[in-house]
């Protein structure tokens, strides 16, 4: 963990007994989620797709490890940085790509752009661009699963830097106070757009947020899925047993710019070599790694893991490139509901 | 939208009691409907408006707040993304202001910004006020900010009949609806119609009609005209007095109507006059009653400048009655002394009454 | 400590040794607070003051004891309920009632009314009746006496009920990131307005929200006015050798309604006793049961004290009645500086 | 107020190169003055407007600050009580929705509140744009929820030597002051005045003389306004064009004189045209020019919905110079062919660029 602030003694390997299909599931969507984001970074320069994306590049641990333990029924809020987090929750792949490229077949319908991504049937509830907007929405969320009874459990993505809004204070007061199913997952990618941690918040362990709340937290390795998936687990069966919130930070880091589709270490907000030690604890490469060592995947069914997602995401480009605009004559509708 | 008939068994209450009712129905009529705010369960129910609903609906639809307005507005647009239509207090505007971000990016956008695939429900209940040496920070009366935002609607009753039938209309409409409640009107009595009778949330509603001028009121400033208007039927001045109801949706064809008729027009809203409503009921009233407007319109708002506690000020700054009159008498050109009579007429009936409290049963503070 | 919720290991007796004239001099002040509250609990039903009034009977060593240690070019900023600060930091009594009554000669010349009491000679800068609004300011204060390197600190006071603001969060968070000198007074009086804190807040000490912005805290019994002024002290010593912030959770009890001049015990949303019980700690018998058993002061002295003060009561009840009003044509006057 | 000479020694640049010598210039000049803000510090230094000032004037000068808009915004209230000048930046207005209650119940009240002894000087530049598919939560131009607030003074800058001269002026002012940037604005190259040249915070400005029309634009909409305005003027229509700037306090009297003149009015501004910018104008026009109007003032702002992400529909939402020159057009009864050909000659003019960028050297994204 190169992360200068503090870490919990509690942060413990969250790991509980995976078996290989599921790790090979977790594997598949690391993987999948990717290659859609590399895809995007090298298709964005030809300026079809005309709004700012937010690539999750390094990230993919925390969005495929949480969304794992989470049924379909439950919901999920994301943020600005969202692609990963719909992906991994079951969002449809052709409605983000033509959403992304501005078309009417667009989850949105091309309303909303990259920020926006919502997918009411795979339980991706909201994805909003205003840092901790999300976060009240989600536990809004829990809180009508509360009253209608329903089962189901929200979980609200947001990024160290959404710990600064005072809205996330409230909501998680809010969520305590009502002991709400609902599990706050916080990646902790060390910045804010070029802004270090350092300079935005004092030096001290994030889970004591959770303490602020008198809700639990854990602490965890972001890179690594199955920590996260331990711990997402924990917090998720407790919500659903009627226990309330908890808090997960995932310590990650994102490799690409903060918005847009390059690398940016030339800028030099970054320490010399932090990206490149972070690039080397890759979630997607760990577990890989991992699971070729215990030949539990071999190459060859790497590559047929690899084909089938390239096809896919062909397919969606292909659609996205091929489906209309909204036609003018509907810009005004849809005002009131 | 044409008046309405007095419904059989119409009864008189109190607007505060009117909006009790309405929550009540709405929340028996419908499981999904739910109560939210600061003080909601507490022994003076937000001016009265949610006592016993906790006793009735129990915790889970009932639901005491922190102090936390944009958080819990947020969770309550949560909720209705869920399908559930909570009812949002917040005691007063300047408390929303904090609440700003999640109203108008969330709750006014997610409708339009997901094709209308998203469904936002919620009705928020802002109340505004004057008197009893408030001040600056607890008296304003803001509603043209939440006017502008496209999205939402936004409702203003002055009586005790739209206190709660659009309170129904907001419960029953599939969109945010922002109704500003004058803490004055909550005393006004009037005839509400019986049980569930929910309002559309459209048009001014005509209270008088005339031929010499045509006046636009909102909220409490339609109590105050009503009796300027009455004073001045006495000296044969017909006014056409139209309640505006809505601000959002804004429908202004029944006033342009009346001002092809009158030429004049008169607005008297309770805000600031710049950049406030009848800035914008005067531009689109103009833009449609041009040929035939004889003067001028004219507004009447508050002055451009935070409202002063002290009630030797604040007697000043707040338009009443004998003003709303002189306004009226000098825009059909009535003689002055006729003006003046009736303008110290309207001003005494005031003499024995503290301009700073909404009713004799007042004790402050609020 | 009738408090329901959990009080931190660390609460322990901050008091430091305090010599019988600072200890008089904090009962007199504790005396003069408490009587000038009284007196406006008893002229307001006259209807003269118009404007909402929120008493600090039973919570005046809160503010004393923390200001007690404040020096005079120190500021502060305060709430709805701020008479109590006001005058404990030095605030002149007589623009203050002046004020209540919206006369000219007020502090804010009768603009402001009893929620926006403040007197920069003093070091009172602002009140405002914003819940949560007053402690960015507090922070703002800070910032500028780090810039301006003036040897001041700031003190917020605050109750439970802004705790849950976001505001409060983002500018604790300020606050630390920044080193600020800067100490948060967080006066516990279990409600706002009719809600208890159970209702608002989960179970859990106050003081892990001070854990959560890396800042130390200090949990104290809010009636023991050497208490307060104690941990008052090593805060304050610390903000100003440059340690940063510090919060103070300082645990007491309002006696009287929430707004307005009247006891409201029937009203039935106290639990029965509570009041009693709290009544029975009052602040000001405590330390004065204490300097009367060890001699420190009879009552002859006290009766001098109640005498000064009660005179100094009246002149300032009388100047109030006998100010003038502010003249009309002043209404539009000062709105751009 | 009357056109600026020509300076001696004046530069052309661009609006964004102007706010950074502005800045530059105001914290050489005072030590009270410092700028904070997210990204202030960064290596994009808000779209470049705060570039080298950290390097200049350190640490306790150029401030980085945590997501936490409410919290810095009052921390920046505070600061000012105590005698500091700060500068804050929120990128996008929509942030600043968080921050209202600190503008709105302190920032603007505190002078008046205070009878006049607290100061509030702070500088508030707020960022708005269009383009790029930013889509409905980080495009709006929300100017008139802040022009509508009494103690604030809102500006809107559209050239260069505004971007300079007004922000000089709002650093030196006392009070609070709103600047409302536009992201395409700061792409405008134009002459800015040498030195240290605050521009009073009053007054719109004449841009071209004409008697046939009066056009009121704000903001970006001024260069969209030129384009059609010089466009008409190849066909005889005399515009009298003005840049409206200041926002709050609203000084029409410039406007009024015109629009007696020309009988005219069309106001284009860059927000929400309901209950906006233009309502103002055309209410407080009409009231000073009735008798000399010719027609009624017509507005063009933003519909009344929420922006949309696609280009193929955002490019039917902003208005553009041939949708200005249409409607001049239309209110000087030019015959319809002349219209027409204007219309397609200024539409063909933008043929080659995008519509969703400020300048061909724009990449995107913001
Ligand atoms: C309220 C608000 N303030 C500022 C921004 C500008 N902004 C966009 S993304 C971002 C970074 C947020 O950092 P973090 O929450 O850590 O998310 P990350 O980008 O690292 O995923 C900021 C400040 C915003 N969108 N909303
Ligand atoms: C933002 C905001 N929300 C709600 C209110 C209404 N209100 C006034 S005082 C108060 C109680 C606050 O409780 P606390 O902070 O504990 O202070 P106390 O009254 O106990 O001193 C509330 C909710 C307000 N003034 N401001
Ligand atoms: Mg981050
Ligand atoms: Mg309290």
């Amino acid at each position: 963990m190169s992360s200068p602030h503090e870490m919990a003694p509690r942060a413990t390997m969250m790991q509980t007994v995976v078996g290989p299909d599921e790790r090979l599931a977790l594997l598949t969507a690391m993987i999948r989620v990717r290659r859609i984001e590399e895809r995007i970074a090298k298709e964005y320069p030809r300026g079809q797709m005309r709004c700012p994306v937010h690539l999750s590049i390094g990230q993919e641990a925390a969005a495929v490890g949480a969304c794992a333990v989470l049924r379909r029924h439950d919901k999920i809020t994301s943020t600005h940085r969202c692609h990963a987090h719909y992906l991994a929750k079951g969002g449809d792949l052709q409605a983000m790509i033509a959403e992304l490229h501005g078309r009417a077949s667009g989850c949105c319908g091309g309303r909303g752009g990259s920020m926006h991504l919502f997918d009411d049937d795979a339980g991706v509830v909201a994805s909003v661009p205003i840092v901790g907007g999300n976060v009240p929405l989600g536990v809004g969320l829990a809180l009508a699963a509360k009253q209608r009874r329903d089962g189901s459990v929200a979980a609200v993505f947001f990024g160290d830097g959404a710990l600064e809004e005072g809205v996330v204070h409230e909501s998680a007061n809010l969520a305590a106070t009502l002991r709400l199913p609902v599990v706050f997952v916080l990646e902790n990618n060390l910045y804010s757009v070029y802004t270090r941690l350092e300079q935005r918040q004092p030096p001290r362990s994030m889970s004591r947020f959770a303490d602020a709340h008198g809700m639990p937290a854990m602490e965890i390795d972001g890179n690594d899925v199955l920590s996260v998936r331990g711990a997402m687990l924990h917090a998720v069966t407790r919500a659903r047993r009627g226990d309330g919130p908890s808090l997960l930070v995932a310590h990650t880091y994102r490799q690409l710019e903060h918005c847009g589709p390059a690398d940016d270490d030339h800028l030099g907000y970054r320490p010399a070599g932090e990206l490149s030690r972070w690039a080397a604890r890759c979630p997607i490469q760990r577990l890989c790694n991992e699971m070729l060592e215990h030949d539990e995947i071999d190459e060859s069914a790497l590559d047929t893991i690899e084909a089938t997602i390239a096809r896919e995401i062909d397919e969606a480009f292909v659609a996205a490139l091929a489906a209309p605009f909204p036609a003018a004559h509907t810009i005004a509708e849809a005002i009131h509901a | 939208m044409p008046e309405l008939a007095r419904a059989e068994g119409a009864r008189i209450t109190s607007a505060a009691d009117a909006i009790r009712e309405a929550t009540e129905l709405a929340m028996a009529q419908d499981e999904c409907v739910f109560v939210m705010g600061e003080g909601v369960t507490d022994p003076k129910g937000v001016f009265g408006t949610t006592l016993g609903l906790r006793e009735r609906f129990g915790e889970d639809r009932v639901l005491e707040m922190p102090v936390a307005e944009n958080g819990w507005t947020g969770a309550a647009i949560g909720a209705a993304l869920a399908g559930q239509r909570p009812i949002l207090v917040h005691q007063r505007v300047e408390f929303t202001l904090l609440a700003m971000e999640q109203l108008v990016n969330n709750a006014a956008k997610m409708h339009y910004v997901s094709g209308g695939k998203h469904r936002v429900p919620i009705t928020i209940r802002l109340i505004v006020g004057r008197g009893w040496g408030q001040g600056p920070a607890h008296s304003q009366s803001l509603e043209a900010l939440f006017a502008h935002v496209p999205g939402l609607k936004v409702v203003m009753p002055a009586c005790a009949r739209d206190a709660k039938g659009l309170l129904l209309g907001a419960v029953a409409d599939d969109g945010p609806v922002v109704i500003i409640e004058h803490r004055w009107v909550h005393y006004a009595q009037g005839e509400i119609d019986p049980g569930w009778a929910p309002l559309p949330l459209q048009g001014p509603r005509k209270l008088t009609s005339g031929d010499d001028v045509t006046v636009v009121a909102t909220s409490y400033m339609t109590l105050e005209c009503q009796q300027a208007v009455a004073a001045l039927a006495d000296a044969g001045v017909g006014v056409e007095l139209f309640d505006l109801r809505v601000l959002r949706p804004l429908g202004v064809e029944a006033i342009v109507q009346s001002v092809r008729k009158t030429g004049r027009l008169l607005t008297v809203d309770t805000g600031h006059a710049s950049y406030g409503i009848g800035a914008e009921v005067i531009a689109r009233t103009v833009a449609g009653a041009f040929d035939d407007l004889r003067a001028a319109p004219q507004r009447i708002g508050l002055p451009e400048h935070p409202t002063p506690s002290s009630a030797a000020l604040s007697q000043h700054y707040y338009p009443r009655s004998p003003q709303v009159a002189a306004r009226i008498a000098e825009l059909v050109g009535l003689p002055a002394g006729t003006r003046d009579a009736i303008v110290a007429r309207l001003a005494h009936s005031r003499e024995d009454q503290p301009l700073d409290i909404p009713h004799p049963s007042f004790k402050g503070p609020f």
